[in-house]
C-alpha cells in the first residue's frame, strides 16, 4: 500500500460514494415498493420530497466518479516513477490485474451515472413522476458496479508495493523481474483509420434516420453505432493516432497524451468522444419515452437535439484526429 | 373555476396528533371578484386556501384549476402553476428580514428568472403604485404595519398572479388599514384578479366589497352565497 | 431603466473571475520561476555529477538518514520494520519492504 | 440556456444577500476553512516541490554505487575489486571514491566528509558547504580543526565555499584531499568507501549489475533508478503521513460545518418556508443552498490554495519548514523549486470541497423539504 496522496483522495473519494450509495440503494427499494402517485398520504409526501435528496445525492456521485476517473489516470501517471520499468501510466496499470479492470469499471459507471442522469433530467420534466420505477431499477443495477469500481480500485492500491531501496543483500530482487511492460500492442494504424472511417460513416447515416424519423429503432441503432464508434475510435488512439501525435512509431500509450508535454491533446480528443457516446446511449430509452403522455413532447424535442449534439461532437472528433494527423511529421500511410 | 370533490386532509396520519383538517369537502368557487371564506379559527380555512393555492396536496379527493386536475400532481409542477397562478398575502406578512423592500418583492420571481432590468423596473412602479416610492431599500424590519403588508401586497402581485390569496390579511390591522386593504382588494378586482381570502373579523366579511362568502365549521362547507 | 443598486452577485463573479485568474497564473508564475532558477539548477547538477552525490542534505539529524539510499543494515530504524523510531525523520520515511 | 444562466444569477444575488445578513457567523466559517485549505495546499505544494527537485537533482547521481558487505554490515572496499569489476562489457568508468562521516562534537552534527581531486587542494585545505559554515560562523580563510581517527586533531584553512544554492545537496559537505581523508577519517590506504560505475547503456543497468553481484558476490550494487524511486516513495510517503494527520484537521472542519448546516435556526426555517410559500420549489432551494456551499467553498479553495502558494514559494515555507525540512541539526536553505500540476489541485479539490459538500447536503435537504404550509400558521 502506497500512502501518496491522490491514493489517499481516490479511497477518500470512493468512501464517500460508497457512504451515498447505500442510502440511496436503500430508498431505491423503498420506492419500488411503496410508490404510489396517486396518493396524497405523508408516506408518499415524504417518498416524494425524498427523490430531491437521492437526486442531488447521486449527481454527486456521479460528479465525484468522473472526477475519480481524471485522478485515477492522473495518479497512474504519476506512480510510474516508483515501479521498475513502469514508464507511463499503462505500466502502473499493469503492475497487478486490479489496474485495468479498474479503469474500465470507472469508464462504464461514467456512462451508465450520465444514462441515469439524463433520465432522471428527463423524468422532472414529466407531472407525474414517469420514469420513476424505470430509474430506480437502473440505480439498483448502477450501485453493484460502483460498489465493484470501488473494490477493484482498493484491491489495485493495496497490491502496490514501491520498489525502493531494501538493504537487505542486494536491491537486485528487482532485477529479476523484467519490469511491467509499458506497451500496448495495437492494429496496424492503416487497417484501424480505414475502420474508424467506416464506423464514421455508418454514424452519420443512422444519425441522418434518427433525426428524420426519431423512431425507436433508428435511435437504437444510432445508440449502438455510437458505441461501436467509441470502442474503434479508442482502439485507433491506441493503435494510430497516438503513434502520430507521439511522432514515434512505436509509442503507443492512450495516457501521456494527457501530459503537458504533447499538449493536453488527449483532453481534445476524449472529452468530445466521451460527451457524445454518453449522449447517445440514452438515446434509445428516451425514444421510447415518445409514448409516455406526459413527456411525449420532452423525449421528442430531446432524441433531436441529444443526436444532433452527439453526431456534432463525434464529428469534431474526427475532425481533431484528422488535424493531429496532418500536423505531425510522422507519415504511416505512405509506405 | 377551483373545484374540490371529495377533498379531505387529514395531517400527522396515523400518529397521536391526528388531525382531520377537511372533511369530504366538496366545494365550487367561481371566483369572480372577492371571495370571503369565514369560519372561526380551526375550521379549515388555512388549510383550504393552501390546498387551492396549490401549497399542499390533498390527502384523498380531487382538485381541479381551470380544469386540470391538479391533486395529483408533484410538488414541481403543483410549485410551476402556483408561481404562474396564484400571489399570496399572509397573516403575518411573512416578510424577509434583513432584506431590502425591493429585494422582498422581487423575490417571488427569481425562479422564473425574467431580464433583471424589466423585473426591477416592475417592482419599482409597483411599490410607486402602492405608495412606498421612498421606502425601496429601507429593509423590511423597519417599516409599519401597513407598509409592511402593502410590501406583501406587491410581492403577491409580482409574478401577474390571476388569483390573489389572503390568509386572515387583516388580524394585525387595526380597522382604518382594514378598510384601506379592502379597498386596495376592490382596485385589483376591478382590474380583473379574482380575490379569496379568509377571515373572522366582520369588518372583512360584512363589508360590501365582498362577492361570495363561503361558511366553515369544522373542516366541512357550512354554506355557500 | 438601471437598477440603482448593483446586484451582489457583480462582485462575487469578479472575485471568482480573478480567483480563477490568480489560479492560473500560479502556473505561468511558476514557470517564470522555474526559468529564474534554471542556472542554480543546472550549476547543482554538475556539482551532483562532480562530487557523485547521491542524496539530498535533508536529514542530517542521525548519519544513517543522511544518505537514505547508502545506508545499510545496522541503521536504527531498520532493525525492524515497524520499529518507532528515535528521530523524526526516520518514522517518516518508509519502512524498507522486504520482498519476497 | 440564457434562462437557466440568468436563475443561477438569480440565485447567486439571494445567496450572497443572505449570507451577508449573518455576516459574522459565515466570516468565521469562511476563515477557518481558508486556513484548512492554505495548510493542505502548503503541505502538497512543498513537498512536491521538494520531489521534483530530488528527481532532477539525483538525475546525475552516480548510476551505480558499488558497496561491499561483511557481517550484513558496509564495508571499506578492497583496490582490487576495481580491476575485477573493470572487466564487465557495458560499464565504462569506474571509480573508488572516498568519503565518510565526521560527528563535530562542538555543534552536535554530522558532517559528510568527501575526498575531492577536482579543487586542487592542498592537504591543509578544505572546501565545505554553507549551512555548515554558517552554523560554526566560519568563512573563507577561516581554520576549521576536526578530530582525526587517532586522537588528534586537524587543523584546516577554508579554503571555498560551496554555493549557497546549492544548499539542499551540499549542506553539510567537507571536501578535503583523499589523502587528508584517510588520515582523518581512518581508512587505510588500499581501501575505498565504495565504487561507483558509469554504465554505457542506461538499459543495461540490470544486467551489468547482476553481473556484479555474481561475480563479488559480498557486494551490493546500489542502481540510480533505486535512488529515484526512493526518493520518489519517501516524498510520497511524507505528504501522506502529514496530510493524513491534516486530514484529521479536514475532519474538524467537516464536523463543525456539518453542525452549522444543521443546526438551523427557527429564523432560517422560516425563510426557507417563505420562499417556498412566495413560489419556490425544493429544487430552486437546493440550487441556492447549492450555491451558498459553492460560493464558501470555492472562495475558500482560490483563497486557501493562493495563500499557500504565496507562503511556499515567495515566504519560503516559513510556518513550518522546520517539520517539513527534516529535523536536522544542519537546516540547508534553499529556494524551492516551484512545480504544480492538475493533479495536485484535483487531489486538494478531492480533500477539502468534497467531503464539504458531501456534509452539507443532508442537511441542507432536510432545511428545503420544510412545508410551505407553515409559514401560514
Amino acid at each position: 500500500m502506497l500512502l501518496h496522496p491522490a491514493i489517499m483522495a481516490l479511497l477518500l473519494l470512493s468512501l464517500l460514494v460508497t457512504a451515498m450509495l447505500l442510502p440511496a440503494a436503500l430508498f431505491a427499494l423503498q420506492i419500488l415498493r411503496h410508490w404510489n402517485m396517486q396518493s396524497g398520504s405523508a408516506r408518499q409526501l415524504a417518498l416524494e420530497r425524498k427523490t430531491y435528496l437521492i437526486s442531488t445525492l447521486l449527481t454527486w456521485v456521479f460528479t465525484a466518479e468522473l472526477l475519480s476517473l481524471f485522478l485515477f489516470i492522473y495518479s497512474a501517471e504519476a506512480l510510474s516513477g516508483q515501479f521498475v520499468g513502469a514508464m507511463c501510466a499503462t505500466g502502473v496499470l499493469n503492475i497487478n490485474a486490479w489496474g485495468w479492470p479498474t479503469l474500465w469499471l470507472k469508464i462504464v459507471t461514467f456512462f451508465a451515472g450520465s444514462l441515469w442522469l439524463i433520465m432522471n433530467q428527463l423524468d422532472n420534466h414529466g407531472y407525474d413522476f414517469p420514469l420513476i420505477r424505470q430509474k430506480y431499477i437502473l440505480l439498483l443495477l448502477i450501485v453493484p458496479l460502483l460498489l465493484a469500481g470501488g473494490y477493484s480500485q482498493l484491491s489495485f492500491f493495496s497490491a502496490l508495493n514501491p520498489e525502493v531501496i531494501t538493504s537487505c543483500c542486494g536491491s537486485l530482487f528487482s532485477a529479476d523481474a523484467q519490469g511491467v511492460a509499458a506497451e500496448l500492442s495495437g492494429i496496424a494504424p492503416k487497417n484501424a483509420l480505414l475502420m474508424l472511417t467506416v464506423a464514421a460513416l455508418i454514424l452519420c447515416v443512422t444519425a441522418y434516420l434518427v433525426l428524420k424519423q426519431g423512431t425507436r429503432l433508428t435511435a437504437l441503432a444510432f445508440s449502438i453505432t455510437a458505441l461501436l464508434f467509441f470502442a474503434i475510435a479508442l482502439s485507433a488512439i491506441v493503435s494510430a493516432v497516438a503513434l502520430y501525435i507521439y511522432q514515434h512509431p512505436h509509442h503507443h500509450c492512450p495516457f501521456c497524451l494527457l501530459k503537458a508535454g504533447h499538449h493536453y491533446s488527449g483532453y481534445l480528443l476524449y472529452l468530445p468522444l466521451f460527451v457524445a457516446t454518453a449522449l447517445a446511449l440514452p438515446l434509445p430509452f428516451i425514444a421510447r419515452c415518445q409514448a409516455i403522455p406526459s413527456l411525449s413532447a420532452t423525449a421528442h424535442r430531446w432524441v433531436k437535439q441529444l443526436s444532433r449534439s452527439s453526431l456534432a461532437l463525434y464529428l469534431l472528433f474526427l475532425v481533431i484526429v484528422l488535424l493531429e494527423i496532418a500536423a505531425s511529421p510522422l507519415r504511416l500511410l505512405s509506405q | 373555476m377551483i373545484t374540490l370533490s371529495h377533498v379531505s386532509k387529514i395531517y400527522h396520519q396515523g400518529q397521536p396528533n391526528e388531525l382531520h383538517a377537511l372533511r369530504d369537502l366538496n366545494l365550487t368557487i367561481d371566483a369572480e371578484g372577492i371571495t370571503c371564506l369565514r369560519g372561526a379559527s380551526g375550521s379549515g380555512k388555512t388549510t383550504l386556501l393552501s390546498l387551492i393555492g396549490c401549497l399542499s396536496r390533498p390527502t384523498s379527493g380531487r382538485i381541479a384549476l381551470q380544469g386540470q386536475i391538479i391533486s395529483s400532481f408533484s410538488e414541481r409542477f403543483l410549485t410551476d402553476i402556483r408561481r404562474h397562478t396564484f400571489g399570496f398575502i399572509f397573516q403575518r406578512f411573512n416578510l424577509i428580514s434583513g432584506l431590502s423592500v425591493i429585494d422582498n418583492v422581487m423575490i417571488p420571481a427569481y425562479p422564473i428568472a425574467p431580464d433583471h432590468d424589466l423585473l426591477y423596473a416592475k417592482a419599482t412602479e409597483l411599490l410607486h403604485h402602492f405608495g412606498l416610492a421612498t421606502r425601496l431599500h429601507s429593509r423590511v424590519e423597519w417599516l409599519s404595519g401597513g407598509e409592511s403588508q402593502r410590501v406583501a401586497i406587491c410581492r403577491a402581485l409580482i409574478n401577474d398572479p390571476t388569483i390573489i390569496i389572503a390568509d386572515e390579511p387583516t388580524a394585525n390591522l387595526d380597522s382604518k388599514l382594514t378598510a384601506g386593504f379592502l379597498s386596495l382588494m376592490a382596485e385589483l378586482a376591478k382590474n380583473g384578479k379574482s380575490i379569496i381570502l379568509s377571515s373572522h373579523d366582520p369588518g372583512i366579511y360584512d363589508a360590501q366589497e365582498i362577492n361570495h362568502l363561503i361558511e366553515m365549521r369544522d373542516g366541512r362547507l357550512l354554506s355557500q352565497t | 431603466m438601471r437598477s440603482s443598486k448593483p446586484r451582489p452577485s457583480t462582485p462575487w463573479l469578479f472575485f471568482l473571475l480573478l480567483g480563477i485568474s490568480f489560479t492560473l497564473l500560479t502556473f505561468a508564475d511558476s514557470l517564470r520561476l522555474r526559468d529564474a532558477m534554471q542556472a542554480d539548477l543546472t550549476a547543482n547538477r554538475q556539482l551532483v555529477r562532480d562530487l557523485a552525490l547521491t542524496d539530498l542534505a535533508l536529514f542530517t539529524d542521525a548519519r544513517y538518514v543522511r544518505h537514505l539510499s547508502q545506508q545499510d543494515n545496522y541503521a536504527a530504524f531498520q532493525d525492524h520494520p515497524m520499529a518507532l523510531e528515535h528521530f523524526p525523520s526516520g518514522s517518516l520515511i518508509m519502512p524498507p519492504q522486504l520482498s519476497p | 440556456m440564457n434562462h437557466f444562466f440568468s436563475r443561477q444569477r438569480y440565485l447567486i444575488d439571494y445567496t450572497l444577500a443572505s449570507l451577508l445578513r449573518r455576516k459574522g457567523k459565515h466570516a468565521t466559517l469562511l476563515l477557518i476553512y481558508t486556513l484548512v485549505i492554505a495548510l493542505l495546499a502548503s503541505v502538497m505544494l512543498f513537498t512536491e516541490a521538494l520531489r521534483q527537485e530530488s528527481q532532477l537533482l539525483l538525475s546525475d547521481a552516480p548510476e551505480i554505487v558499488l558497496q561491499r558487505q561483511i557481517a550484513g554490515r558496509h564495508a571499506l572496499v578492497p583496490v582490487d575489486y576495481l580491476e575485477k569489476i573493470g572487466t564487465i562489457r557495458g560499464t565504462h568508468q569506474i571509480e573508488g571514491r572516498l568519503w565518510g562521516y565526521h560527528y563535530d562534537a562542538t555543534i552536535k552534527a554530522n558532517y559528510t566528509v568527501m575526498a575531492s581531486e577536482e579543487h586542487a587542494l592542498t592537504n591543509s585545505e578544505i572546501i565545505i558547504g554553507a549551512t555548515l559554515a554558517r552554523s560554526r560562523g566560519v568563512a573563507v580563510g577561516d581554520m576549521l580543526s576536526l578530530s582525526a581517527a587517532d586522537g588528534g586533531t586537524f587543523v584546516f584553512t577554508i579554503k571555498a565555499l560551496l554555493p549557497s544554492t546549492s544548499e539542499l545537496v551540499s549542506s553539510d559537505l567537507v571536501l578535503m584531499t583523499p589523502h587528508a581523508l584517510r588520515l582523518t577519517l581512518g581508512i587505510p590506504e588500499g581501501f575505498y568507501t565504495d565504487v561507483i560505475i558509469a554504465v554505457r547503456n542506461p538499459r543495461e543497468m540490470q544486467k551489468v549489475a547482476a553481473k556484479l553481484i555474481e561475480r563479488l558476490p559480498d557486494s551490493r550494487p546500489i542502481l540510480r533508478d533505486e535512488i529515484l524511486r526512493t526518493y520518489e516513495a519517501v516524498f510520497a510517503w511524507r505528504q501522506g503521513v502529514v496530510l493524513l494527520l491534516l486530514v484529521t484537521t479536514v475532519l474538524a472542519f467537516i464536523i463543525f460545518a456539518w453542525d452549522r448546516a444543521s443546526g438551523l435556526s427557527a429564523e432560517e426555517r422560516r425563510e426557507i418556508g417563505i420562499l417556498k410559500a412566495v413560489g419556490w420549489e425544493i429544487g430552486d432551494i437546493l440550487q441556492m443552498k447549492f450555491w451558498e456551499g459553492t460560493i464558501i467553498s470555492l472562495s475558500a479553495f482560490l483563497t486557501g490554495y493562493l495563500i499557500a502558494y504565496l507562503h511556499v514559494f515567495y515566504g519560503n515555507a516559513s510556518l513550518f519548514a522546520p517539520v517539513l525540512k527534516g529535523w536536522a541539526t544542519l537546516y540547508p536553505d534553499f529556494r524551492l523549486y516551484p512545480v504544480i500540476d492538475a493533479l495536485q489541485l484535483t487531489t486538494l479539490f478531492c480533500f477539502t470541497v468534497i467531503p464539504y459538500a458531501v456534509a452539507t447536503l443532508v442537511p441542507t435537504w432536510r432545511s428545503a423539504i420544510t412545508d410551505p404550509e407553515e409559514v401560514m400558521r
